[in-house]
């Protein structure tokens, strides 16, 4: 029960002392959540989406509430990735020297993506990127199509990322597809080590008095755990297509819905929304592992995840 | 019931105990709770990030401290029911435990105020609440305080006597149901001293009134509400524009604010 | 208050002395809710999807319960068009007799949905057709796409049907599409005269005892409020691209839900999943509407969405 | 509290009341409610579909109704806590109210029980609980009872003196804590009498094992379970095969059943 080894998983560029990653966005660079307790407990952090200059994001309100999930449109406010460099992951290696980081990519032109990822894969604690092709409150060349709902575009922004990044290169797909196998299968072509997913739904809320939407930006990504279920589905059916290690993410909550979403396919397991529910969501998630594990008759994550894997990919 | 201490021995979630629950005017609800979480209340203008107990509600509530009583290690909020969150909150009742995040934020700096000092008050409709804790810690450090609050009408005034008993209390009701007929920025308009502090919060009309009226007064502050969703500086959902380069540079309001200087950021 | 014109709508085929339509799929053919109520209360009925012959439906379970919202597979169990003819829309006509009834066709074929469309829509109380091109839950063809999901086929099967059916036709969209335009202007040159919006998005639940998915079917459709900011996102999509009116649904629980929709653009408003959890879903909504439209200054249902309409499509 | 009255005068939904809610083994509970529900349980086997007070759960949950007791105006729920909804039901007190749909479906049909009669009672685990009722109702008849029940351990055998008192009781357990080593079919395969009816509820395995058994019995009764969404008829989420043509045509659990005569349905 307390052998931290039942709990750690390795994937390419990650060797993670458990699986549990606060996703992309829900977490900031850590330092916020580093006043609630160590983010050495993590198995890693996904920091917030990171572009080649700073960007302001969206007018306000930028979130609202939904059953059991909520909509958000910060529009990738971020310092830039001279400041991410400087002072955020700096910080973090400072502070957590050993934990490592996982740097959400994101971009609006192919030569943005390989900019951001050489330079934030210099990071000596960056093992690993996430490349953001899915964010659905930004524009992309004004098509209104985001380039991970268009699997020649996916392909190119992936290929820069891989050839400019000195670290694996893991893309965040989007469940907003007709076929997410079409996207999964360019990303993997153009080079990826791994999928994250899902990156959010997309919703919207109306304000009845003035008509108008809550959020500012007229509609945001859904998340929370009203997507788990799309997100098991979408996981299940990459993971029977491709080799490639998924790391999971989409609604998760609790212990039990981690072990749920490694059934349908996941390595790891990203946390987004549920930081917000309660701030402590990650460590307790890590602190009751063990406990659903021997209810569910798992000894070792690494092989239980191994055995899943094998039996969907008959390898 | 989690929590950590920081090195200054913040606790900064924790399982409060309902003392009380009170409706003090329609859809208006006073919750007393106590907890170790108190003694970390220092500064009036924080807020409390309350968990709603419904599954389906993943975001938390953000409201304001109204009064903090050290002696008795209790806190009160005062809020309105506005939709289903704050419903299911007023059902609570003495004995119930709340999952409460904060104190959270920066409050009001009084850090300048001296006795004898006359200070302004200036509050609309829910956002009195919170000046009941500034307008006491000002007593405590013998201001004469002066409120203006502005309300919808008689019936939604709060605490009226107990300011009373602070200051000088002047209210407008929007339907002229009781005291000055208009808002909040005829009692302004009608101002015959110079404050050598300003407080506010309320509705965004009257705090943009009051962010212009005293932009350059050295000691003026207000009070911002803003959606959120982590409600401790994570996420970006609460920004506000920065008045220097409004267009590439924003504050939280969770973690900056709520109370900001009046003239830094853009209403 | 009391002025049973406040809230009826008019729509091509259907005039509803109120815009509340039990979802089809959640209501059967009305004979069990009619022992819960008259079902005289409701605008209209959307009965259970019926095909050519009869369809026994899919292995059990076929149902699972996910955070604000419950997966289905039920594989359009129904008697055929013939039976459904003979006994259901007999049973409602003369049980009902000015309760229009929205008939929801499905088929495997372009020849089944013109035959099911022209038989149903020969019944004295089918003032409407529903052409289901959306279900997640049966195989089109075996190439892993639904009808709904590909312009050329959706507009095939919309023509198929418009030309079979002597009432008007209204296309089912499916949320799972990149653009869901793409499918509705599909749609709407074939003839269309409406849309309803939306079917189930797709999601699965696994037994973390057995690994396998709770629903024997593998996956199924999700509904119920989890569902409801995408319903409103897509509706608007569509509202902002064609003059045909909207049926919407998808997730609406309260009469708040009904209104929020409407501003989203939708003209009528159809209930599922609520029925479940609570058979009086229906009629509790509509005894609601009046007090929700005195809140926001709603005098006149009609008017109001015709006020939205203008609006959003500028005419 | 809606309801309506069918011809028959039959409530098919009422806010019961609980009255008791008590553990009475790991993990079990049994809950006692009243309301004038309680006058439409006329057959035993019927059950209640419960909803969870929890906006997030959507679905309702279906249990048996344990025991009518129509002098005191009550019925009781004896159940399991597996998942989320369960575990909620069970925090609920006497005095809460809980907004139930039912009875619903056909129970076990007893009309051709008389006097003298040696009935069998079959029951497994948490399907236990809609035999008491039964039982108690057979020996209104003057039926004589052979109840056979399966168990998991000793720990969750429930009711055991009450069953006592109605009949003759032969337990097993799994793990041999109590009763005879194994699972029911033993004590069935022990069965030295031939049952004028035979009457059961439990595990699919059972229930397959009695079906096979008492195929041809003129009266023979098995209660089924099924993941179900309206829990009244309208969603065909529930269905079993139909014995003639599986391939093509089922019956409804919640309305067709949960109680079907063996031989009927493919399990
Ligand atoms: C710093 C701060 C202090 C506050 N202090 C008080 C107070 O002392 N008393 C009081 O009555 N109210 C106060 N509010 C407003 C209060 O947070 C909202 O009225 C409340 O969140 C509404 O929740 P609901 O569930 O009733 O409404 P819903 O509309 O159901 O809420 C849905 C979502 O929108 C958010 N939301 C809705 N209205 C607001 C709002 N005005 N501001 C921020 N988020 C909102 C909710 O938090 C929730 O995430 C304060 C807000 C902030 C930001
Ligand atoms: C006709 C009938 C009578 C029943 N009588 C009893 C009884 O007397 N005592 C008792 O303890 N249990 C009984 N059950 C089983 C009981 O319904 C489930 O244990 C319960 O629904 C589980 O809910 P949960 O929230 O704890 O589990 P969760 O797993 O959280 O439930 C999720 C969903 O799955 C459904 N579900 C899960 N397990 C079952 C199951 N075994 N059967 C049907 N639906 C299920 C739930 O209803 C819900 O919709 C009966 C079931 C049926 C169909
Ligand atoms: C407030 C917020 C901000 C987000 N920002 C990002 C981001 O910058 N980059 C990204 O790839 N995903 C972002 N996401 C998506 C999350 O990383 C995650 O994929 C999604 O929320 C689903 O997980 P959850 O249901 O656990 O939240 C954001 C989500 C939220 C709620
Ligand atoms: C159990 C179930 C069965 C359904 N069957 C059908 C169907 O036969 N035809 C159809 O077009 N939609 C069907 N649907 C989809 C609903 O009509 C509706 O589009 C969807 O559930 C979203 O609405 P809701 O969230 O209010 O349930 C079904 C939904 C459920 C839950
Ligand atoms: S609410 Fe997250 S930063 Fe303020
Ligand atoms: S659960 Fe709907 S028909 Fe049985």
């Amino acid at each position: 029960m307390t052998d931290k080894n039942r709990l750690s998983i390795k994937l390419p560029g990650l060797d993670l002392k458990n699986p549990i990653i606060p996703a992309s966005g829900c977490f900031g660079f850590g330092q916020e959540y580093a006043k609630y307790y160590s983010l050495d407990e993590l198995g890693s952090i996904m920091i917030k989406a990171t572009t080649e200059n700073a960007r302001y994001g969206n007018p306000t309100p930028r979130v609202a509430e939904t059953p059991s999930g909520m909509l958000n449109a910060i529009g990738l406010q971020n310092p830039g990735v001279d400041v991410v460099l400087a002072e955020k992951l700096t910080w973090l290696a400072d502070n957590y020297p050993t934990l490592p980081i996982i740097a959400n990519v994101a971009g609006f032109s192919n030569e943005e993506y390989a900019t951001v990822s050489h330079k934030v894969s210099q990071a000596p604690n960056v093992t690993a990127i996430e490349l953001n092709i899915s964010c659905p409150n930004v524009d992309h060349g004004g098509n209104g199509l985001l380039i991970g709902q268009v699997p020649e575009l996916a392909y190119a922004a992936t290929k820069s990322a891989v050839d400019a990044s000195s670290v694996p290169v893991y893309v965040k797909l989007t469940p907003s597809v007709a076929n997410i196998n079409d996207v999964a299968q360019a990303v993997e072509e153009a080079g990826a080590t791994g999928f994250t997913m899902i990156n959010t739904l997309v919703g919207t809320r109306y304000d009845l008095k003035t008509h108008k939407p809550i959020i500012a930006n007229g509609q945001g990504g859904m998340s929370g755990p009203a997507v788990f279920p799309v997100a098991l589905k979408l996981i299940r059916q990459v993971a029977l297509a491709s080799n490639l290690p998924i790391i999971g993410m989409g609604g998760v909550t609790t212990a039990e819905d981690a072990i749920e979403m490694m059934i349908a396919g996941a390595s790891a397991i990203g946390v987004g929304t549920a930081n917000f529910t309660d701030p402590y969501a990650c460590p307790n998630i890590i602190k009751d592992l063990p406990g659903v594990m021997d209810k569910y008759g798992i000894d070792n994550l690494q092989d239980f995840v191994n055995g899943i894997q094998e039996e969907l990919r008959g390898n | 019931m989690e929590k950590i201490r920081k090195e200054k021995l913040v606790i900064l979630k924790e399982n409060l105990k309902i003392v009380s629950q009170e409706q003090i005017a329609p859809r208006i609800f006073e919750m007393k709770m106590t907890g170790e979480m108190v003694s970390d209340m220092n500064v009036p203008g924080q807020f409390l990030n309350m968990k709603v107990p419904d599954a389906s509600k993943v975001l938390r509530r953000p409201i304001s401290i109204a009064e903090i009583d050290k002696e008795n290690n209790t806190c009160s909020i005062i809020y309105r029911v506005e939709g289903g969150g704050t419903a299911i909150l007023s059902t609570l009742q003495a004995g119930d435990e709340v999952d409460v995040m904060g104190p959270q934020g920066n409050g009001f700096d009084i850090s300048m105020v001296k006795a004898g000092d006359h200070v302004l008050v200036i509050g609309g409709g829910i956002g009195v609440p919170p000046l009941y804790q500034l307008g006491k810690e000002l007593k405590e450090l013998g201001a004469e305080i002066t409120f203006l609050f502005g309300y919808a009408n008689w019936d939604v005034i709060i605490y009226e006597k107990l300011f009373q008993g602070l200051g000088q209390v002047f209210i407008s009701t929007d339907d002229g149901s009781y005291g000055v007929h208009g808002h909040v920025g005829h009692l302004l308009d009608a101002l015959e001293f110079e404050p050598t502090a300003v407080f506010s919060c309320g509705a965004p009309g009257m705090l943009k009134a009051v962010n212009e009226r005293f932009k350059e007064h050295p000691h003026a502050y207000i009070s911002l509400e803003s959606r959120m969703a982590c409600g401790m500086g994570a996420c970006y959902a609460c920004v506000v524009p920065k008045i220097e380069n409004p267009e590439t540079s924003n504050l939280r309001v969770c973690e900056d604010g709520p109370v900001f200087k009046t003239g830094s950021v853009v209403l």
